[in-house]
């Protein structure tokens, strides 16, 4: 029991979103802003904390893993919120009502996703993820006034439930047919029992709770009524975070406790990976609000991340570690924009995007680049990332694959134009105003702009650490 | 003989009844019944297997444990915002939850 | 030849069953709770054929009480028009019937043909004592979560219920 | 100083960020920054290119070095390097000199534009880009650097943003380079699944023993496609002529002289790939010989002065890279270079003439050359230069590569290029007359431009004058001896090619003139006044009317037919391609419904579909 300090970033992340919850109920309401402040900085600190113990190890009560891999998405999920902490300060104020709780509940999906990520068995897995789901479902339906927010809410509650009820009766038969529901027990298990039907069928079934999760195609239908419904940095932290941790449990479970049976579910996810990519860069074109754009766009980005889980290999884990990273700018820099804009003119649609570029330059860059990251577009980070995304499945001799990858990447250059055309081309409303946007929120837009830029330019730092962090997973 | 398949039985019955009614059913409250039967299901099954598989540990019944609270949580949110969505359109068919779409 | 635990399995069976049929297959709304509440404890019948007993306990506490009458109490906030015709199929009802058919078909399948590998080990004497030693030990990360879980539940309750007042 | 090479694309990247952000609102400093950078890249360059002189840096043994950029280690190395042998060096001067020169004459012509600033960013960041492509040592650093000055070509044609049809010529450029990027990709992937590696040399070396020639060949075409779209070759050149709504410098320096001859160069540099396949040679040489014909015979018909640049820009490079497909990469490599320098100035002369008069098309001009004497005569000059005139310098490349076509057997390719040089100098002439000299037009104000732009003028003049002697054949150690595949060689000097080029291009510039060049009023008062002499006219107009009736009826048809062809049906394939998939995604679209049970339904039958797709084989006859 001597190495609880391992799970210092998880009980920090606990006390800030329990204190700041009890915060919630001693400061007064004039002075809420300042618990914003508070979580900003404690996301921060924790940040720091992750920073200082990337390189880690080691295994917490017998089934929660410590390792670099974890550690690294960890820092992932940190920097998403604080990007959405730093997104939230007008448009929870504009809701008007519990922002102490806002940041609270933020906080503990963080932790939720924190759980999922190092789980190394199923329980706390499970408890990670429905941590996770929950605190989402009300974050979706934070937006009161709204009744598209409370739609948005019980439709991901509803769709969730169903999800991963099917997702525990997969659990259920693979804790039968191996006894055990510590993860690397179950691999030898497999390794030594074999393939049987009960197995195989809960194989599919956990598929089936991660694809919703991951948003693959045909399981995707929630994301976008979820995304246009809930509040707008919701909807982004919801579509980088929520995303990435799923990514990596399922990497976790899938190639930790049935590395065996990679012949049988390879296929599965090569078909999932297809039809998301195709359906979600098509139905992106004819989309007139930016929240349901970026949520098409998001699935097929999902598409493009199981490609690294198609390669089965170091290159494909570390390519999906790095992917999700950038992501977490490329995406949430859409979304910073989408936030700004919604706060001034109070509307998501993109014809009202018109002109935006001469009312705030600094905006329409950010949104810009960031379509231009994720169309995968030199020199920016979205580029670097898809290469190595393609690179993991050409090494396995998918060239196919990847060449239905970068021909539907071209496909979404279309759509993300669309957009720009509107900011750039387009005419500014008559009477329009020039977008005000908060200091803290255009020093956060400035910087990840910044990283988008630095990650396609000089990646190698990153690249490396997601590497390095992919090869502990696969040799502890 | 009752056996292990007995009780797999009695668990996958009770999951898809549940699964047709969460599919089935207009009232959002109904709805949620029926993912309670789909998780009642999996505890059979997870209590089953504890019981003939593994009895020297408890995995299964403390997984069920777990099972049931995570339940509790998702019926009080799913309920408040039921409440929530009748307050605002006096309705809770899930039919009528189309404003988001295409 | 049937032995008495033989005869309770399948007498809970055929009552779990059929009151869960009669939640999916009645129209009025309350009749379904009411059958939900009977399934709940026909499935803790089950736990204690199986020798669980603190989780039957469970069961029955949160389930058949706290679940069914939260269940019983949004019913009655959320009445209006015919109690009567208050829990109807929607329109792809038939498809739905057939997917959930279709799966019980391939779980019950698969379920069957498997040989299940039993770990010979005898059960420990008191099922309490080991749930309580795996909650304080090897499980207390989860326990933790879901302490966290259910706090967060009820934040998200009661803001989502009490609607959208703004705070003064 | 080679060692130092990196340096140069690294100043304009510097001065990019430091004009956008911090000079944004002093004009002249951001200016002074640009110029500055740029200038610092051309000294560099300069001494880049004299160190490869004396140091004896040959395309045998050029010098490379490298680090790594990304790195999975043994699976794959992505090196950020520097390769620099004598093709390179030359095209380093080529293009800072260029772009040095645009961005001074840039001080001129965007004088008093609200974008004065952005604009010299932007200048920055393509040069920077355009540099950086020329250095690079692998395939897919060049192509880092290829997508780069596609997106600051993007910028800046769109630079004019207010106006629609810049707005729409930009989208269409971005379109259009995907696709050919698309391919381009494709086909060093492939290269990098045979070799596995990206690096140039390793892939020199490898190349030749390389036995399956058939998926080779596939890469090799793919690659192609990458040139195929960046130098405006058939039938992806649609974009160019629309690239014209930029500023005119941009023109000059982007769609004339630089980043279009990146596909030229990205031959030169495969040239190893390309010349172990003669079957894509010749796929090549047809490629660029159709493109040289077709866009010449389309600039016969155009009135507006950058258009017919524009056409006449897609002609030349369709030599060039005709001159890569016959296998005489000296040849296109010197062409690119003269070209760079001629065709650069004739835009800057057209954009000297548009900043004076705010008019493009040619028939509202004429008599310029009264108010526009420097203008005018270096225009003419370039003019003289790009119809192949001797000893000008694009005589010299031109009859490089018409007398490589010519002794390498490929004859229809000598023909079309013949035709082609002949066209060329009708059109140049044809525009000149026009444009310059005849009548003043009422209501036209013409005055000289400012110094800015006239000194680069004369510089550029001075070059397309001298520029082809370090090729010509008379020249011992010349261009030939210094950029080339394979061995070092000397041009032999066919004289019989150089006269009937020489011949050509005269009666080109002789049939403008008959055409276009006389004062047309002059006949008409002979004739009231003289009508015996008025039959010699008539007959001598009917030797006209033959050649109008020649052009009008097959030239011109011709031009007209590849017009329509190239409204139609090549832009019509591409909106094609749009539709459909738009179209497809309207439709997949409605699945969405809304209804959350239908998506549950969705998700639960898409399990089952799984269960029975993937586990009945598995389960061996759980369901049979």
């Amino acid at each position: 029991m001597a190495n609880w300090h391992l799970l210092t970033v998880e009980i920090l992340t606990a006390a800030l979103g329990l204190g700041l919850l009890a915060l919630g109920l001693l400061v007064p309401h004039s002075d809420r802003r300042g618990i914003a402040y508070v979580a900003t900085a404690g996301l921060a600190g924790i940040l720091a904390v992750a920073i200082g113990m990337r390189e880690a190890s080691g295994v917490v009560l017998g089934g929660y893993v410590i390792d670099p891999f974890g550690t690294y998405f960890k820092i992932l999920f940190l920097v998403a919120a604080m990007l959405t902490a730093v997104c939230s300060y007008d448009y929870v104020e504009k809701m008007g009502l519990n922002q102490a709780e806002y940041y609270a509940l933020l906080i503990l999906a963080t932790l939720g996703m924190m759980i999922l990520a190092s789980s190394g068995e199923l329980v706390s897995l499970y408890t990670g993820l429905e941590l996770m789901t929950i605190t989402f479902c009300i974050l979706a339906a934070y937006h009161l006034g709204d009744a598209k927010s409370a739609e948005a809410g019980i439709k991901y509650l509803l769709l969730g439930a169903m999800s991963s009820a099917i997702f525990l009766y997969g659990l259920s038969l693979v804790y039968g047919s191996s006894g055990t529901t510590v993860i690397r027990e179950i691999g030898q298990q497999v390794a030594t029992r074999g393939a049987s039907p009960a197995l195989l069928l809960g194989t599919i079934f956990i598929l089936a709770g991660f694809a919703f999760k991951v948003t693959a195609v045909p399981f995707h239908m929630w994301s976008p009524d979820v995304y246009e419904g809930a509040p707008t940095p919701v909807t982004g932290f919801l579509s980088v975070a929520s995303k990435a941790a799923a990514f990596a449990a399922l990497v976790r479970v899938f190639f930790g406790a049935l590395p065996d049976l990679h012949n049988f579910w390879v296929q599965l996810f090569i078909a999932l990976a297809v039809l998301t990519i195709v359906l979600g860069n098509l139905v992106a074109i004819p989309q007139t609000n930016i929240k349901r754009l970026l949520a098409y766009s998001s699935i097929a980005q999902a598409g493009y991340l199981l490609l690294g889980i198609v390669s089965f290999s170091v290159l494909g884990v570390g390519a999906v570690a790095y992917y999700a990273m950038l992501y977490v700018f490329g995406n949430m820099g859409a979304f910073m924009a989408a936030t700004a804009f919604y706060n001034n003119d109070g509307s998501d649609e993109i014809k009202d995007y018109a002109g935006l570029a001469r009312r705030s330059p600094l905006v329409a860059a950010l949104m810009l680049f960031s379509l231009l990251s994720l169309a995968g577009i030199p020199p920016m980070a979205g580029f670097v990332g898809k290469f190595y995304l393609f690179m993991s499945i050409i090494s396995r001799q998918y060239i196919w694959l990847a060449i239905l990858g970068i021909l539907m990447s071209m496909v979404s250059v279309y759509y993300y134009l669309l957009v720009a055309k509107a900011m750039y081309l387009g005419n500014p409303p008559e009477g329009s105003k020039p977008l005000q946007v908060a200091p803290g929120l255009q020093v956060a837009m400035v910087v990840s702009l910044l990283i988008l830029f630095i990650l396609g330019i000089y990646p190698t730092p990153l690249t490396n650490y997601a590497m390095n962090s992919a090869v502990t997973f696969f040799m502890p | 003989m009752i056996t292990l398949n007995h009780y797999l039985a009695v668990g996958g019955l009770l999951f898809c009844i549940g699964l047709f009614g969460a599919l089935a059913k207009r009232n959002a409250i109904a709805v949620l019944m029926g993912i309670e039967l789909m998780l009642n299901a999996v505890n059979i099954n997870l209590v089953a297997f504890n019981h003939f598989l593994a009895p020297d540990q408890v995995t299964g019944q403390i997984f069920a444990i777990f099972v049931i609270v995570v339940a509790a949580a998702e019926v009080a949110v799913g309920l408040a915002l039921v409440l929530n969505i009748y307050r605002r359109r006096l309705d809770s068919n899930i039919d009528d939850l189309d404003w988001l779409k295409w | 030849m049937l032995d008495v635990s033989a005869l309770l399995f399948w007498l809970l069976a055929a009552i779990t069953i059929a009151a869960a049929l009669a939640v999916v297959l009645l129209k009025n709304i309350v009749h379904s709770a009411l059958y939900l509440v009977l399934t709940f404890a026909g499935v803790a019948g089950i736990y204690i054929l199986l020798q669980a007993e603190f989780l039957a306990a469970v069961q029955l506490l949160i389930y058949a009480g706290a679940v069914a009458i939260l269940i019983v109490f949004a019913v009655m906030l959320t009445r209006r028009g015919d109690i009567k015709a208050s829990n109807l199929y929607n329109f792809n009802y038939l498809a739905a019937g057939v997917v959930s058919l279709a799966l019980l078909v391939i779980i019950i399948l698969g379920n069957g043909r498997m040989a299940w590998t039993a770990a010979p080990a005898p059960a420990p004497a008191s099922n309490v004592a080991a749930i309580a030693n795996a909650f304080l030990g090897r499980y207390a990360i989860p326990f933790e979560v879901a302490a966290v879980l259910l706090l967060v539940a009820m934040v998200g309750a009661i803001l989502l219920a009490r609607g959208g007042k703004p705070e003064r | 100083m080679i060692n130092h090479a990196w340096l140069i694309p690294v100043f304009p990247a510097l001065a990019f960020p430091i004009i956008i952000f911090l000079t944004r609102r002093v004009r002249p400093l951001s200016a002074l920054v640009g110029i500055a950078a740029i200038g610092a890249s051309f000294v560099m360059a300069v001494g880049v290119l004299r160190e490869v002189l004396l140091n004896g840096v040959t395309m045998a043994h050029p010098v490379e070095y490298a680090s790594t950029w990304l790195g999975i280690p043994g699976l794959l190395k992505i090196e950020a390097g520097v390769l620099i042998d004598p093709l390179a060096a030359v095209m380093l001067l080529v293009v800072t000199l260029v772009a040095l020169l645009v961005e001074i004459y840039s001080v001129g012509y965007m004088h008093g534009d609200p974008g004065f600033s952005t604009f010299f960013g932007y200048l920055s960041l393509f040069s920077a880009s355009m540099l950086g492509l020329v250095l690079a040592n692998n395939y897919f650093m060049i192509f880092f650097f290829w997508e780069l000055v596609g997106l600051c070509s993007y910028l800046l044609i769109g630079f004019y943003y207010h106006k629609q049809s810049a707005a729409r010529a930009g989208l269409k450029a971005f379109v259009t380079n995907r696709v050919a990027d698309f391919g381009f990709m494709l086909g060093f992937f492939f290269l990098f699944a045979i070799f596995g590696t990206f690096n140039f040399r390793e892939l020199a070396a490898a190349i030749p023993s390389y036995q399956n020639t058939g998926f080779l060949a596939l890469a090799a075409a793919l690659v192609f496609i990458g040139p195929i779209g960046k130098s405006a070759q058939f039938p992806l050149h649609v974009w160019l002529p629309d690239a014209m709504e930029g500023p005119t410098p941009v023109s000059a320096l982007i769609h004339a002289a630089t980043m279009v001859a990146a596909g030229v160069y990205l031959l030169a540099r495969a040239f190893v790939l390309f010349a172990s396949l003669p079957g894509i040679m010749l796929l090549v040489a047809y490629v660029g010989g159709f493109t040289a014909l077709f866009a010449a015979t389309i600039a016969i018909t155009q009135r507006d002065i950058k258009r017919i640049l524009a056409y006449s820009t897609i002609s030349q490079l369709g030599y060039m890279v005709m001159a890569m497909g016959i296998g005489s990469m000296t040849a296109g490599m010197f062409h690119l270079m003269t070209h760079a320098f001629f065709k650069a100035l004739l835009f800057l002369g057209a954009g000297s003439v548009i900043h004076a008069l705010e008019e493009q098309d040619i028939f509202r001009m004429g008599g310029l050359y009264k108010d526009m004497k420097v203008t005018v005569s270096t225009f003419v000059i370039a003019a003289l230069a790009l119809a192949g005139v001797p000893p000008l310098a694009g005589f010299w490349s031109k009859d490089e590569i018409l007398a490589g076509a010519f002794d390498h057997g490929f004859t229809g390719l000598y023909i079309i290029g013949t035709l082609v040089a002949f066209l060329t100098a009708f059109y140049m002439f044809r525009l000149i007359f026009v444009a310059f000299f005849g009548d003043r037009r009422a209501g036209l104000h013409a005055h000289e431009s400012p110094l800015t732009m006239t000194v680069p003028l004369v510089i550029l003049a001075v070059l397309s004058v001298v520029s082809g002697f370090v090729g010509a054949p008379f020249v011992s150690h010349g261009f030939s001896s210094f950029v080339y595949y394979g061995e070092p060689h000397h041009i032999e000097p066919n004289y019989g090619v150089m006269l009937l080029s020489t011949i050509v291009a005269l009666a080109g510039i002789g049939l403008a003139w008959l055409l276009y060049g006389r004062p047309s009023d002059v006949p008409a008062r002979l004739a009231e006044r003289y009508r015996s002499i008025y039959k010699l006219l008539v007959n001598k107009y009917y030797i006209d009317e033959v050649y109008l009736w020649l052009f009008h009826r097959v030239g011109l048809g011709l031009a007209e037919a590849f017009n329509w062809h190239d409204r139609h049906v090549v832009d019509g394939v591409f909106d094609g391609v749009g539709d459909v998939t738009r179209l497809s995604g309207h439709k997949l679209r409605l699945l969405q419904t809304g209804n959350l049970q239908t998506y549950a339904l969705v998700i639960f039958t898409a399990v089952v579909i799984i269960a029975l797709w993937m586990a009945a084989p598995v389960l061996g006859g759980v369901i049979q």
